[in-house]
């Protein structure tokens, strides 16, 4: 029985971030078309409010081409690796008091997991393509991520330092003694250096450099087609919505807000989440891209050294309070 | 499989028919050609003059992403191809093979007169026509056309996908 | 600094080569020898400063009469930007198996191309070009188009066009609609 | 002339991320600034007389058949070789066209046709939707071309007294067009009502002025 | 195999650092058809070969059998985002080879259309070059007051793109009082666009890391690859064919010539925005100057060109036709070859003519900017990284219907 309610919480879970997830590309559509003073989707459906069905549906129904050259199983495998860690990582974010399937102690740890795991992905999609440009669009993948891992957990354990946990609803909790009950203000620099690794975690703009349109086609998507590549797309953006929960979690004080909300508690963090969402796409609609040798620079020469910093500084501000 | 086989009622000379299939096939078919008219993905493949109205129509003024086009710069990702420009000789093994990339269903836009005949340059170099060696679905005539004439040929080309019966890849 | 000056000079350098000199609404060019061409360039370049090289490019002769004209011609456009003034030298090269005349990318690596497509159109070869392969054309061309002995619809088919076409009618029983066609209809 | 660089950034500019934030500032503005997109199959661009568009044979009203004399000038400025006539001489040595056609996929749209032809016979319109599904239709013989003509009339503001600039250019002297030029047009179209430039207008002291300034008010 | 990078592990046969990637022709950051074939070692390029041609559509070739009037056709499919000032180029070069004057008025709408044409092309560089470098607003942006352009294009000559909008011995169409109320509203409003997209770009730390010290160019390089336009202006070379050699009015009308100093991207990008500005600045000269009128010459010839010398039209003829006028027994059909450059938005772009008394050009040669630039890609282009490289092809500014003729 237990078993049974946990399946439909996950079913249920899996239906609203997956159909959150369509309609989080129409809006990206949409405010980029309007802060470039067009439209965006307007003829499929009412304002195109049915592009993402559409979508799906002639996604769905593609031919389903595998390159002769390519290393079937892997090219096979890498899209679902990409998909079912990114949807595992949702297993351990807590929408609300309460509302989280599975509450770990070493939640934060296993979010980190999770998302170094689906790098293995990309990277096995550029490896297994056999063609140079998803190739190229793999390796970039693989040093982004070494190196931003890296800045992220750095940036991170201030948080854990102030709250003691790596349990997330423990994290939200905390915060409810910092200022506005939230640890933005407290961990500056740490979030400053989150958000830079965020958006180089999840390949947007201006780190987008594995699937740089302009340089390398697609990059490690270039030979997916139909279904396979509407898995990688879905997994990109739910890796987008992880990482906006990750930075709500630790620095924005979760499901905290200024009152209650009855009936429906997650309504902060929800908009928290969008809120980074709509960040997301607001830059992604006002930078030009970084080149790789300079996205490195930034990750080993800028982001670390404040990383560490900021320990520092959350150590000193621990020891005299 | 065998036992269905038995089913299927010779109604013409060579065209066969599963009793009862259309009611549900009907259907299915309406969605998945909504489906793909209303999400033609082109490949970002421009060749001459016409690419720059192509690019025209992507902007702002006329923008195809009202009507769920997005331009994709893999081919494998692509439904549709707009041959924008002149298509040499030297070129058309490319074009070709750009097609063939394409994973099916897939459509040809023809754009100017350049891609549709040749156009002015009747010469040594240049391909009398795309359908010279790729079945084109859609002319559009003009040199360049205009971009809204782009939308148009479009247009016409989602009225065509509405029109297929049982075009379903793989499934099918 | 006049262009005329400069031209009387050229030929007090280099006497036997230059065969005349020309003026055309107000455009003066030499016809020289290709021998020393090169030399002349350099000379050009070095002495009056014309440090622009505005155009490179051959012309095929063969229906075109005059008296110094052999059947190929190399016009090289030169401007001084410091003194504003432009010549233009015309090598003439006889027509042969192989006509040619020497490069001078040493000069100006910019000529390399323009070089290039001289020889890719219309045949002409130049010594000592550090790449001298067909650019505009595909490798494979047959003729030089520019030749006035070339049609414009082409002399020949192109090899990788026909091939092209082979293929593409193999390749359409593969289509879907063909292939449905096959085993649906009769024809 | 030196190009002017724009000043360095300084220390707190660059902590700030001064000149990021004023780009997003700009992108958000733009968020709900109203979009300038034109709704294509519902809204039209707007279209200007001679346009180089479909191509048409003016139907004369009274014969309600081409004006075409079959001149052949048309056919020889062509650059792309598209259009085709062919004559016939009638009992009383009259030439008559028996058909005119226009291959319009291999036209370059260059308006030459429209402007050598002597009588006004040929025309480009202002439509240009007419893309289709196969290559025959849109071989243009002389039905397709006069109905084209129809079609333009009814699409169109324009009525019976349609002049194409390219019949009769704008800006040219009256003296030296032909007689069948000679035609009624807007009164910038000639030398007298042209545009001059802002600096030179005063001292002219003619209708022409206070026409332009009625028109830049 | 031999340079392995820094660290000197044996490698085994066949697996060497190096491999190869080759770019385009279909790709999305070649500006149309250019393929470029790469040796890299990473993403570091060791060896860059720019291959040309997928768009050579004989253009000279096709010139020869055509008359003059008509190639006027080709040279609008030249360089596509400039089409005006191809014409204007064309025209100027066959006037003096064929010896037509051109009325006053003609040459001030000239330099105007020109300097349109040189607005929406290099309206259309900024485009694609921030695109390349991965800001695709300003994309959009630079869309929006191109179409403005392209719109006041379609009023004057009834064409967006390819207008053809000149002819021997002055242009096709005078301009219309509306049509400059919309060019003077275009005008004033066009600064503060510019200033819309420097907002975006010039000053963000991402675009000067991208293109500060990109594909430095010397003044002496600049003149060795045979560079001209901007990208030679960039490296502060005062090489200008509008001031040189002064054609259509441009003797008549004031402005400056923007000069790099260090030659790189960046240089060269500001160069193109100073030109914008001078642009919009002749514009408004044209605006105030445009002197009264007829457009084209006295002497201009019909279009129905004769293709033989001296070929007589008898009286009667040219009664009948109304519109004849002969370029008979006039020494336009004179033996000779000749030179004309102009200053188009890419460089300079020069005809070469040789006339052999026909209506048709015995041959025509185009000195096309793109091609040469293209050339010197081959030595940009070696040692930068890959992105460094769709940079580079940017800022080149080069357009492939040009380059391959």
């Amino acid at each position: 029985m237990q078993i049974l309610i946990i399946l439909l919480q996950i079913a249920a879970l899996l239906a609203i971030v997956l159909l959150h997830v369509a309609y989080t590309t129409y809006f990206e559509r949409k405010i980029i078309g309007h802060m470039q003073v067009r439209m965006g989707p307007m003829l499929v459906g009412w304002h195109g409010l049915l592009q993402p069905i559409a979508d799906g549906i002639k996604s769905f129904f593609k031919e389903d081409i595998i390159p002769e050259q390519a290393d079937k199983p892997l090219f096979l495998a890498a899209p679902i690796i990409c998909l079912v860690t990114m949807l595992a990582s949702l297993a351990v974010l807590p929408f609300a008091r309460g509302w989280v399937l599975a509450d770990i102690n070493i939640g934060l740890l296993f979010l980190f997991a999770m998302s170094s795991l689906a790098s293995y992905g990309i990277i096995l999609a550029g490896w297994a393509s056999n063609s140079k440009y998803t190739f190229l669009g793999g390796m970039r993948s693989m040093a982004q991520v070494i190196s931003y891992e890296i800045p992220m957990g750095l940036s991170l354990v201030g948080v854990m330092m102030l709250s003691g946990s790596l349990n997330l609803t423990e994290i939200v909790t905390a915060q409810g003694t910092s200022i506005f009950s939230i640890y933005l203000f407290p961990q500056i620099i740490g979030f400053f250096v989150f958000f830079i690794a965020m958006l180089a975690e999840t390949n947007r703009v201006p780190f987008d450099l594995p699937e740089a349109e302009t340089e390398l086609v697609s990059g490690y998507l270039t030979e997916y087609s139909g279904m396979r590549y509407a898995m990688f797309f879905m997994a990109e953006y739910i890796g987008m919505m992880v990482m906006a929960s990750i930075g709500t979690v630790c620095f924005l004080g979760g499901w905290n807000g200024p009152f209650e909300i009855p009936f429906f508690p997650p309504f902060w963090f929800i908009l928290k989440v969008y809120g980074f969402l709509f960040l997301f796409i607001w830059i992604r609609a006002t930078l030009p891209r970084y080149r790789y040798d300079q996205l490195m620079e930034l990750g080993w020469k800028l982001l670390i050294p404040l990383a560490l910093l900021n320990i520092f500084l959350t150590g000193l501000f621990k020891v005299f309070t | 499989m065998g036992k269905m086989n038995n089913d299927l009622m010779q109604i013409e000379d060579g065209i066969k028919f599963i009793p009862g299939a259309s009611a549900l096939v009907a259907p299915l078919n309406k969605i998945i050609n909504w489906g793909r008219a209303g999400s033609i993905w082109p490949a970002t493949f421009g060749l001459a003059c016409c690419a720059i109205e192509m690019m025209v129509a992507g902007a702002a003024t006329n923008d195809l992403d009202r009507f769920g086009i997005i331009f994709r710069a893999s081919p494998r990702q692509a439904d549709c191809l707009i041959l924008a420009g002149t298509i040499t000789k030297k070129m058309a093994p490319v074009v070709r093979r750009v097609y063939d990339q394409m994973p099916e269903p897939r459509y040809v836009l023809a754009m100017g007169s350049c891609a549709c005949t040749g156009g002015v340059f009747d010469t040594y170099a240049v391909v009398q026509g795309a359908d010279e060696f790729l079945p084109v679905d859609v002319y559009i005539p003009g040199c360049p056309p205009r971009p809204e004439a782009l939308l148009e040929g479009l247009i016409k080309l989602q009225e065509k996908i509405m029109q297929e019966q049982g075009r379903w890849s793989q499934f099918s | 600094m006049e262009s005329i000056l400069i031209a009387e000079d050229l030929r007090n350098n280099f006497p036997n080569a230059i065969f005349e000199t020309q003026i055309h609404r107000g455009q003066f060019s030499s016809i020289v020898a290709p021998e020393p061409i090169v030399e002349m360039c350099r000379f050009l370049k070095e002495d009056y400063k014309m440090n622009h090289l505005n155009c490179l490019t051959g012309v095929d002769n063969l229906s075109r009469k005059g008296k110094h004209f052999e059947r190929f011609e190399v016009i090289y456009q030169l401007y001084s930007i410091e003194y504003r003034v432009g010549l233009r030298l015309k090598a003439q090269i006889k027509d042969s198996e192989d006509p040619s005349i020497d490069s001078i990318t040493s000069l100006w690596t910019g000529a390399d191309w323009l070089e290039r497509e001289t020889f890719d159109l219309l045949g002409i070869t130049f010594n000592e070009h550090p790449n001298l392969k067909r650019i505009l054309t595909p490798e494979d061309w047959e003729g030089h188009p520019l030749q006035k002995t070339y049609k414009l619809k082409g002399n020949t088919e192109w090899n990788g066009f026909t091939k092209l076409k082979e293929k593409v009618k193999q390749l359409k029983q593969f289509d879907f609609y063909s292939a449905q066609e096959g085993t649906h209809s009769n024809d | 002339m030196k190009v002017q660089y724009k000043p360095k950034r300084n220390l707190l500019g660059t902590i700030f991320q001064v000149e990021i934030l004023q780009g997003m500032a700009l992108t958000l503005r733009k968020l709900f600034s109203p979009p300038i997109t034109r709704q294509y199959p519902d809204e039209k661009p707007p279209m200007y007389a001679g346009f180089r568009g479909q191509h048409a044979l003016v139907r004369d009203p009274v014969t309600q058949d081409s004006k075409c004399i079959g001149c052949m000038r048309c056919v020889t400025v062509c650059p792309s070789r598209c259009i085709r006539i062919r004559c016939q001489q009638d009992a009383k040595g009259k030439q008559k066209v028996e058909s005119y056609s226009i291959e319009v996929l291999r036209c370059v749209f260059c308006g030459f046709c429209v402007e050598v032809c002597p009588v006004g016979a040929v025309t480009m319109t202002e439509l240009f939707e007419y893309a289709s599904y196969d290559r025959e239709s849109l071989l243009f013989d002389k039905e397709t071309l006069l109905k084209n003509w129809d079609r333009f009339l009814e699409e169109s503001a324009h009525d019976e007294n349609y002049v194409n600039p390219f019949w009769r250019p704008r800006g040219v002297p009256e003296a030296s067009l032909a007689a069948s030029q000679r035609m009624k047009v807007p009164a910038d179209w000639t030398i007298e009502g042209q545009f001059i430039g802002t600096s030179l207008r005063q001292p002219q002291q003619n209708g022409a002025i206070t026409h332009t300034e009625a028109d830049h008010a | 195999m031999t340079e392995s990078a820094t660290i000197n592990v044996p490698v085994a046969q066949g697996n060497e650092d190096k491999y190869k990637l080759k770019m385009g022709p279909q790709h999305p950051a070649t500006h149309g058809v250019l393929r470029v074939d790469l040796e890299l070692d990473g993403e570091t390029i060791t060896d860059c070969d720019p291959k040309v041609g997928y768009l050579h559509r004989g253009f000279e070739k096709l010139a020869e059998h055509r008359t003059y009037a008509q190639n006027l056709v080709l040279t609008d499919r030249l360089d596509y985002m400039a089409a005006m000032a191809n014409n204007v180029g064309y025209c100027e070069a066959v006037e003096k080879l064929l010896d037509i004057q051109v009325s006053n008025r003609a040459r001030f709408l000239r330099v105007m259309v020109c300097e349109m044409a040189r607005l929406a092309s290099h309206l259309l560089w900024l485009a694609t070059h921030a695109l390349d470098i991965g800001a695709m607003t300003v994309f959009l942006y630079a869309f929006r007051e191109r179409e403005t352009l392209m719109e006041i294009f379609a009023e004057l000559c009834g064409s967006r793109l390819t207008n053809t909008y000149t002819c021997l011995g002055g242009v096709r169409q005078d301009v219309t009082h509306e049509i400059m109320r919309k060019l003077d509203n275009f005008i004033n409003e066009f600064p503060a666009c510019i200033e819309e997209y420097e907002t975006l770009i010039d000053t963000n730390r991402i675009w000067l890391k991208r293109t500060i010290g990109v594909a430095p160019v010397s003044a002496e390089m600049g003149l060795d690859l045979c560079l001209t336009g901007a990208s030679l202006r960039g490296s502060g070379v005062d090489y200008d064919i509008r001031k040189h050699v002064p054609y259509a009015a441009y003797d008549q009308i004031d402005f400056e010539v923007p000069l790099g100093e260090t030659g790189d991207t960046y240089a060269r990008y500001r160069c193109r925005m100073e030109e914008m500005r001078q642009s919009n600045y002749i514009l408004r000269q044209c605006i105030e100057k445009m002197p009264p009128g007829a457009i084209v010459g006295e002497d201009a010839p019909d279009l129905v060109m004769p293709t033989t010398p001296r070929k007589k039209v008898t009286a009667d003829t040219s009664a009948r036709q109304g519109l004849i006028k002969l370029i008979e027994d006039r020494d336009v059909y004179m033996e000779g070859d000749i030179y004309v450059a102009t200053e188009v938005p890419k460089g300079e772009l020069g005809f070469y003519f040789i006339s052999d008394c026909k209506g048709k050009p015995y041959r025509m040669h185009i000195r096309s900017p793109s091609f040469i630039h293209i050339g010197a890609l081959e030595t940009l282009g070696k040692g930068v990284m890959v992105a460094d490289l769709i940079a580079i092809i940017g800022t080149l500014d080069v357009v492939l219907g040009e380059c391959d003729r």
